[in-house]
C-alpha cells in the first residue's frame, strides 16, 4: 500500500533528478581523460607540484583551524551567554562572502598602508603571492567548518558525564583529556578534514592573494584557459582523487559510530 | 554533616529560595519535591557544578561554597547514571582512583568489596551500552563510592528503573549506605522510598523549603496544605475549631485534642480510618455514622468514599478486609478514627 | 573562581584571535572606500547589472533546489534503509569538489560529443557562456546545504506528529501540508537562503562556465585583475552588503524560535 | 471490537511474534509489560503506523490490516501527548473535524460536550507550550475522541504525570470511556490503574503474550513465574504436590485442594496473608507458626517477612493494624492463609 503513495513516488523522482544531476557531470569528468592522459600529466612537475602544494597549505589551514578552533568550539558548546549567538554569526560569516571578495578583504589589511601589513612587513611576512597568503586565506574559508564540527561534536558529550568525572576528583584539564575528548576526537578528526577538504576547494580567494606559488585549484584553471577543456580534465581528475579520499575519511568516520561511543 | 545556609540560587529562569538544610554525619537524607520543584538543581549546587548566588554550603564545618566540584569530596549519582560509555564497567568503577591517595592495594580491595555488595562481578568487561538500567545503576552507584567521597548525591536514582526493579535497588541502596559510611542525600518523588531508606527528608516545592523533619513526622504532621496533599494525606479539610470540637461544614467532630486558635485545616491520613459495621468505642476511638459512596479497586487495596452528612472521607482499606465485611456501595457503617490521627494545621 | 581557571583563559585567547582574524579584513575592505568612490560605483551600469545577475541566478538555483530538494529531504528525514547514507554522500559531494571542476565537471556533460550535450544542443539551451549555465552551476554547489538544511528541519518534526495527524483522518498529503510543513517552513527557507548565499558567493566554477554573462564575483576579479585592489574594493563591498542582508535574514531567522513552534 | 490474528511484526532488531488478542466493542482493555516488551510497538500496528509482516488485524470484523492509517478510525493518544504545537487547544481539538463528514454544529456540540467532560475551558485559546502535563494529556484526549474513533489507543497516558495528577487523570479516563463508548487499549505498567480502568487485561512480555484475562484474574491466577512476579505476587515457592499437600522443601502446607500433578509452583499474595497471635481456625483458614523476621515502612503499610521453618513470607499490612498488635521483630506469630489464597501453577 505504502508503495502505491503519490507522495512516495514524487519524492523519489527528485531524488533520481538530484542523484544524477550531481553524479552524471562528475562520473562524465573522471571517465572523459584516457588512461595514458592521466600519466602523462601526473608526470607533469607542474602539476604534482600544484597538487603537493594544495595538499600542504590546506593541510597547514586546517592543523591551525584545530589548534585555535577546538579551545573556541568547546567554549560555546558549554557556555550560555549573552551575545552567544552573535559570535556564532561571526564565525559562520566566511562561509556566505563570496570568493573574490574573501581574497580582496585580506589583501585590504596585508598592503603596507596598513598597520597590520606594515607590522607583518617589518617581521618579513609576506601575504600577497606567498605560500603564507594562501594559507591565511584557506584559514579563513575552513575555520567555520572545524567550529561548527567539533562545537557539535562537544554538544553531544552530556556535560553530566564531565560533572560525574569532577565529582570524582578529576580537575577540569583532566576532565576534559579522559572524558571529552575521548568522546569528540572523532568529530575533531571530521573538523579537521572537512576545513582542509573547503580549503583544498577554494580558487576565487586564493586567485586574487597568490597566482602563483600555484595552487591545483589555480593550475586546473590556467589549463582550461590556456590550452581548454581536454586539457584540464586529467588535472581535475587528480585532485578530485584527492579530495575524494578526504572525503571518504570522513564518511567512514562518521559511519562508524561504534557502542563505546 | 551537610549544612546548607541561605542559598539563593538563580538559573535562568528558574531559582531556589533561601534554601535552609543541615544533614547530619551518616544520615540517609531524602529531597521531595514535584516535577521542577528544584531538588536536582539544588543536588548540583551541592557538588559546586553551578554558581551559587549567594549563602553558604559546608561540609564538616568547612565551608565549600567556592571550591572547585573536585576537591568537594561530593559524589553525585545521576538518574540517567552517566556512565562513561568508552570505558568498560571496571574502568568506569576505577576512573577516580588516581585522584585519590591511596594504595593500589586498598584500591582493589575496596573494588571487590564493591563488586561483591553490588553483585557485578559478571559485568566487569562490558560497555555501558550492553548493561540494563539496574546495572547501569550498581556501576555508577560501585564508581561513585569506591573513593569515598563524604557525601553521596542521588538524583532519583529507582525512578528509571522497571517496578520490578526498583525493590532490588532500594535494598542494595540502603545495604550501601549502612556500610559505606558515608552521608546519603537523595531526591525522589516516591514516599515508598523515602520511608524505607531515610531518618529526615525534606519537601521542596517551587524552589522554597515547604517542611523538613523526620520521614513518619512530614507523613503524619504536615505543616501545610501542600506538603498534606503531597504526602498523600487525602482527607483535608478546612475547619474551624473550637474548644476540641473540628466544624467541618454541618459536621462536629470531637477530636480529643485542645487545638490552637490559628489552625485552619482538619487533616486525616485516608489508612488511618478504619470501617466497621457497629461502632468502635475501646481506645478512645471516635466513631462517625456514613454511608458508602464509592469503592476504587487498585488491587491490593480499595480507595473507599463515604459521605458523613455533606463531608466525603477518603478510606484506603485492605481489600480482603472489606470483602469480609461484605460491605458494598451504600451500606450504613461507622468510620472510627482514633485521636492521635486527627492532625491540625 | 571560575573566571581564574587557565583552561577558560585558554579558551577566551582562542576566540578573540578567531573574531579578530575574521572580523578586521572585512571591517577594513568595507571602511576602505571612499562614499564618493561606493556611489560612483553602484551607478556604474555594469556593476548594477552583474550584482542584479548574481541575485537573479543565485535565486533561481535556490528556487530550484527547493522545488527538487525538499521532497528529497522529507524523504531523508523520515525513511531508513540501507545505502540512506551513501545517497546522504552524493548530496554533499559538492561541498568538497573545487570549483573550477566544478565548471569543469558541468562543461564535460554540456559539449556536442556527450549525449546530454546534445540533447540540450538541439533543445537549444546553451550551458557555456549563459545564464542558464550559471544557473546550473548554482544549483549544483547550493543543493547540499538546501537539502542538509531542511532535512534537519523535517528530522526535528516529531514523526508522531504526523501519526496522530494521520490517526484523525487526514492523508499524507495533509498531514504533510497542516502539520510538517506548517513547522519546518522555517528551516525551507533559511535552506533557501543558504543555498542562495552559497550561490552568490560562487566565482571559480562560474568562471569556467560563463565569463561572460558576468556575475558580480567576477566583475570583482575582472577589476582586480584588470585595475587593482582599490578598483575592487568598491564593488566588493556591494556585493558583500548583499550577502549580509542574505545572512542576516537566516540568524534572524534561526533566533526568533517561537513559543508556536 | 478488535481481533488480532497471529501478528508478526519485525522493526528493526526488535519484534512481534505471534500475537492474538480479542476486545470486545465498548471495553476498556489495558496492555501491560516491562519497559522494551512491545507494549508501543503493538499499539502503532492496531493504528497502522507500522508494517505488519504476517497476521491480520480486524475492526468491527472488517481486515484492516492494509488500510492506511486515516481510513481506519483508530485515534491514537501518545505518553509525550504529540500536540501540534503552532495550534492553540482548540485548533488542536479541532483538528480531525474536516475529514469527518459531520454538520458543524454537531462538531461544536461533541466540543462542548469534551470541554465540559474534561474541564478545559480555560486553556482553549493557549498553545500546548503552556500548558501542564496533565492539562496536554486532556487536550490530547480530547482530539482524539472528538473524531469519534471506534478504538482510542492510550500509550501510558498517566506515566508522564505527577503521582498527584493521575489520580485525576485516571477519573477523567474512566468517565470519558464509559460516556463515548469508545473501546479503549491502554498500555501500561501500573496494577492499580488496570484494577480502577480496564475488565480484561494482557500481560506482554518480550514480544510475546504471557497472559490474557480479567484483570483480577491475571492479578490472583497467574499462569507462570513471570506473570506472577509481574503481578507482584511475591511469595513464589517452587513446590510439590501430593494429594492436597504442598511440599516446600521442609515445610508441608495443607491448600486445601486437589493440585493438578503438573503444577511447579505454590504462590500466595502478600496482602492475603494475615498475621495473629493465635491461630485463626475459623473460615478454613489455615494457621503456619513462624517469627518474624524483617518488616520494611513503606508509609502506608508494612512489608512483613515471616520465617516458618527455612521458608520466607512476605506480608503486606496496613501500618495500623501492625502497631495495634504490638509486635517486633523476633515475634512468634500465626500465618492465616484462607484456602482461595493458595495459586498453584
Amino acid at each position: 500500500m505504502k508503495k502505491k503513495d503519490p507522495f512516495f513516488w514524487v519524492t523519489i523522482s527528485c531524488g533520481i533528478i538530484i542523484m544524477a544531476f550531481i553524479l552524471l557531470p562528475l562520473v562524465e569528468m573522471m571517465a572523459a581523460p584516457s588512461l595514458p592522459m592521466l600519466k602523462k600529466t601526473i608526470c607533469d612537475k607542474d602539476v604534482v607540484r600544484s597538487i603537493r602544494l594544495s595538499i600542504i597549505t590546506a593541510g597547514s589551514a586546517a592543523l591551525i583551524s584545530f589548534l585555535l578552533g577546538t579551545p573556541l568550539a568547546y567554549f560555546l558548546a558549554r557556555n550560555h551567554f549573552r551575545g552567544k549567538r552573535l559570535i556564532e554569526s561571526i564565525i559562520d560569516l566566511p562561509i556566505v562572502i563570496p570568493h573574490p571578495v574573501v581574497g580582496i578583504a585580506i589583501l585590504s589589511v596585508a598592503g603596507k598602508n596598513h598597520w597590520l601589513g606594515k607590522i607583518l612587513h617589518e617581521l618579513g611576512i609576506r601575504i600577497m603571492g606567498s605560500v603564507t597568503g594562501i594559507i591565511v586565506v584557506l584559514i579563513f574559508v575552513g575555520m567555520p567548518f572545524y567550529v561548527n564540527c567539533v562545537k557539535d561534536g562537544f554538544e553531544r558529550v552530556s556535560p553530566r558525564l564531565e560533572n560525574v568525572s569532577r565529582s570524582l576528583g578529576a580537575s577540569m584539564f583532566s576532565t576534559f583529556f579522559r572524558v571529552t575528548f575521548r568522546l569528540a576526537w572523532r568529530s575533531m578528526v571530521i573538523g579537521f578534514i572537512m576545513a582542509m577538504a573547503r580549503a583544498i576547494s577554494e580558487f576565487g580567494a586564493v586567485v586574487i592573494v597568490a597566482y602563483h606559488p600555484m595552487i591545483a585549484p589555480v593550475m586546473i584553471y590556467e589549463r582550461f584557459a590556456g590550452f581548454g577543456l581536454k586539457y584540464s580534465q586529467p588535472v581535475a581528475v587528480w585532485l578530485v582523487s584527492v579530495c575524494l579520499i578526504l572525503f571518504l575519511t570522513v564518511r567512514i568516520l562518521t559511519l562508524r559510530k561504534p557502542a563505546t561511543s | 554533616m551537610i549544612r546548607v545556609t541561605d542559598l539563593n540560587i538563580n538559573l535562568g529562569g528558574f531559582q531556589l529560595c533561601d534554601i535552609n538544610l543541615t544533614i547530619a554525619e551518616n544520615e540517609f537524607f531524602v529531597l521531595m519535591g514535584p516535577t521542577g520543584s528544584g531538588k536536582t538543581v539544588l543536588l548540583e549546587a551541592i557538588a559546586g557544578l553551578i554558581p551559587v548566588k549567594t549563602g553558604n554550603i559546608s561540609v564538616d564545618k568547612k565551608n565549600i561554597t567556592r571550591i572547585p566540584p573536585e576537591k568537594r569530596g561530593v559524589g553525585i549519582v545521576y538518574q540517567d547514571q552517566a556512565l562513561f560509555p568508552h570505558l568498560t564497567v571496571k574502568e568506569n568503577i576505577l576512573y577516580g582512583i588516581p585522584y585519590q591517595k591511596i594504595k593500589k592495594s586498598v584500591a582493589e580491595k575496596r573494588l571487590d568489596d564493591l563488586i561483591g555488595i553490588l553483585n557485578i562481578s559478571h559485568i566487569l568487561d562490558r560497555f555501558p551500552v550492553n548493561l540494563s538500567g539496574g546495572e547501569k545503576q550498581r556501576v555508577a552507584m560501585a564508581r561513585a563510592l569506591i573513593v569515598h567521597p563524604k557525601i553521596l548525591l542521588l538524583d532519583e536514582p529507582l525512578s528509571a528503573l522497571d517496578p520490578n526493579f526498583r525493590k532490588e535497588m532500594k535494598t542494595a541502596l540502603k545495604a550501601l549506605q549502612q556500610s559505606s559510611m558515608t552521608t546519603f542525600l537523595m531526591v525522589t518523588h516516591d514516599f515508598g522510598e523515602a520511608f524505607y531508606l531515610a531518618d529526615n527528608a525534606a519537601v521542596i516545592n517551587q524552589g522554597r523549603i515547604a517542611q523538613t523533619g523526620r520521614v513518619d513526622d512530614l507523613f503524619q504532621h504536615p505543616v501545610s496544605p501542600f506538603v498534606a496533599e503531597f504526602v498523600g494525606m487525602e482527607n483535608i479539610f478546612p475547619a474551624s475549631f473550637i474548644g476540641n470540637k473540628a466544624i467541618l461544614g454541618d459536621l462536629e467532630i470531637d477530636i480529643g485534642i485542645n487545638v490552637r486558635h490559628t489552625s485552619t485545616y482538619l487533616a486525616i491520613r485516608p489508612e488511618d480510618i478504619q470501617i466497621s459495621k457497629t461502632p468502635i468505642l475501646e481506645n478512645g476511638y471516635h466513631g462517625l455514622k456514613g454511608s458508602i459512596s464509592d469503592f476504587i479497586d487498585s488491587g491490593i487495596y480499595f480507595n473507599v468514599s463515604v459521605n458523613v452528612g455533606t463531608v466525603i472521607f477518603q478510606i484506603l482499606m485492605l481489600k480482603n478486609t472489606l470483602l469480609d465485611m461484605g460491605i458494598t456501595t451504600g451500606s450504613e457503617i461507622y468510620l472510627n478514627i482514633r485521636p492521635a490521627a486527627f492532625h491540625t494545621f
